[in-house]
């Protein structure tokens, strides 16, 4: 598509077989080919009448309404000749003009004339804005443009540890949180939980976790601390057995008398069950 | 912090990110240091660093956009590295630049409005494209029947074409007075000119200090 | 081709391409000038912006990678500007609540454990953020076909809730009568999440004093 001239006739307006045409046959014969490439290139029935205007170095305040009707017809009658594709805009802006120009024929009383517009008025008030907007594209087109005339540069960043991102909680969502999922389940009651000291709970696993750090095989007295005193053994003793009874821990003895050894149950145990040689 | 470490890290967090950031943005950078810099402290290192990229050997430039501050190609540079690049820019149709140009200089403004002064109707297709450049949006919409949308400019349309605001968009060519020169015209209609300027005031409050 | 604009050239087309660029690539965009510049003299600029980006106020080097040469963030500033990636924290969710408090007053328990009380499924994204936070460890597996974890509290946990011991956590008694004793606090599970959102918009903010 070629770009129509943007301020005086200086610019070919459009090439037709090669040859840069700058402006039409004043006698309006515009070979189709080339009338073709014109109406493309406009956006309208008022950038038409612009270009016509401009054309003839006419300001747009002083437009000769007849004359510029009828070259605008004209155009408009050789496109329907050539079957375009018209916008019914360009149909529109005929009547308009047409109407204008026998309203200017009309002698005007003179005791009207404050009220009565010059009946261009309009025109010249739409296609003044027309123009304005059109300069206001270009003007856009031409400001420097990502991709085009500038670039946004990058620079790599080397690996980094992400920060974790730590999210507040407090205690009180916590409770929340277990209330509501509690009140869905009605598997734990709370005079259960209330017999269940968290203090087991809490040495279950905690010799879980010991087992663990040692391999899944530690022995039986090692998960006792005497220095937590009596209450802490007999916890850690009813933690054992909860977790025997949960299967989650094994007891292996050789022989009598000989230590007792407390492995994780199952597959993480073997190579130390096989150790001891028994499993109690 | 000295002045040396802000620039460089500055530098550094404006070239590794992947759009302009922000004043707020960049002071957050700094919310776990001991003796965090003050803004005015920032924006005296923007300065700087901008300043040490006019030396012609630097091919970048540190600068301001209305999402933020970015690096960008100097455009002195950019036709010999453009042809890193296979594609050809884009090149957009009068009809999407005209459509553009009315929405920046008149948001919020309604297709109906467009085709008023433009004279043809909008295509769908070209405020899809808009939309879909992020370039426009839907800021509202008329109380009118069909209650038509209200469309205005993005920060990635200010972004894209390189402006801090809306101020800095080219001023509108101004109208010819009519009434000076031809008085029987009568045009006592507001200008145009004076309206755009009342609404833009309100949109452009990014100035730079 | 003088080498301030050979300099220049070459930083703008190395910061703007999106992958390292191989000195054949960076020869190439000469291709069209009248004097191309030899190959040496490309490395000699690229060496020169190099010496330049070692200033102590400049927050990125020109490296030679692989592929070719990219700019990149220095690593001693490099942990300074890490918090760019760094999304504000959001809250947790009430999936992830409910698990922790499972696992807390029930532990050690499996995942399966956790689905039958919850009723629903436990995604392995709460597992995973728990873990990573160190709040839940995993301290055995149940003997029971597919070996399922068994997920227990970690000091850690308690010392984040300023808790001695799991006994300090509050008994099931104590939170059936959280309502009564604290109303105002509105700890009904359906406002929870408000109150959630409400808190989360303070402590968000919390970080930079």
């Amino acid at each position: 598509m070629q770009i129509p001239p943007t301020a005086q006739e200086e610019m070919p307006f459009a090439i037709v077989q090669g040859e840069p045409v700058s402006a039409p046959p004043t006698d309006l014969y515009i070979p189709p080919d080339a009338l073709e490439v014109i109406l493309e290139a406009f956006e309208g029935p008022l950038d038409l009448l612009l270009y016509l205007i401009k054309r003839q170095n006419l300001d747009i305040l002083e437009i000769p309404i007849a004359e510029v009707t009828a070259q605008y017809v004209e155009y408009i009658e050789m496109m329907r000749a050539l079957r375009l594709e018209l916008a019914a805009e360009y149909l529109v802006m005929a009547a308009m003009l047409a109407e204008i120009k026998s309203r200017m024929l009309l002698p005007r009383p003179v005791e009207d004339d404050a009220d009565e517009e010059d009946p261009r008025a309009e025109l010249i008030r739409r296609l003044q804005e027309y123009e304005q907007f059109k300069q206001a594209a270009e003007d856009i087109d031409a400001l420097p443009r990502l991709y085009r005339d500038t670039w946004p540069v990058h620079a790599e960043t080397p690996e980094l540890e992400q920060p974790r991102i730590e999210v507040p909680v407090d205690l009180k969502d916590l409770l929340t949180a277990l209330k509501a999922v509690l009140a869905r389940a009605d598997m734990f009651t709370s005079h259960q939980i209330e017999r269940e000291t968290l203090s087991v709970r809490e040495r279950m696993s905690a010799v879980l976790d010991t087992l663990r750090q040692h391999g899944g095989f530690v022995e039986f007295t090692q998960l006792f601390k005497p220095e937590e005193g009596r209450l802490g053994v007999v916890v850690s003793f009813l933690s054992i057995l909860e977790l025997l009874k949960a299967h989650l821990i094994d007891l292996a003895q050789a022989e009598s008398f000989a230590p007792i050894y407390v492995t994780a149950a199952g597959g993480d145990a073997e190579a130390s069950g096989a150790a001891v040689g028994a499993n109690g | 912090m000295d002045q040396t470490r802000l620039m460089a890290i500055l530098e550094a967090a404006i070239t590794a990110a992947d759009k302009p950031l922000s004043l707020d943005r960049l002071q957050r950078l700094f919310e776990d240091e001991a003796e965090p810099p003050a803004r005015p402290d920032i924006v005296a290192a923007l300065n700087a660093i901008a300043a040490a990229c006019e030396a012609p050997e630097r091919g970048i430039e540190l600068k301001q956009v209305a999402s933020g501050w970015r690096f960008q190609v100097k455009e002195a540079v950019a036709p010999a590295i453009s042809r890193l690049w296979e594609e050809k820019p884009q090149k957009y149709s009068r009809a999407l630049l005209e459509t553009l140009a009315l929405i920046a200089y008149r948001q919020p403004i309604t297709r109906g409005d467009i085709e008023q002064v433009r004279g043809v109707a909008v295509s769908s297709h070209i405020i899809k494209t808009l939309m879909e450049r992020d370039w426009i949006q839907v800021v509202g919409h008329r109380e009118v029947p069909g209650r038509p949308a209200l469309y205005a400019t993005t920060k990635t349309f200010l972004d894209y074409f390189n402006l801090k605001s809306l101020d800095e968009l080219p001023s509108l060519k101004a109208l010819a007075d009519l009434d000076a020169i031809h008085p029987e015209l009568g045009l006592e209609e507001e200008k145009t000119p004076d309206r755009q300027d009342a609404e833009r005031g309100d949109t452009g409050d990014e100035k730079s200090s």
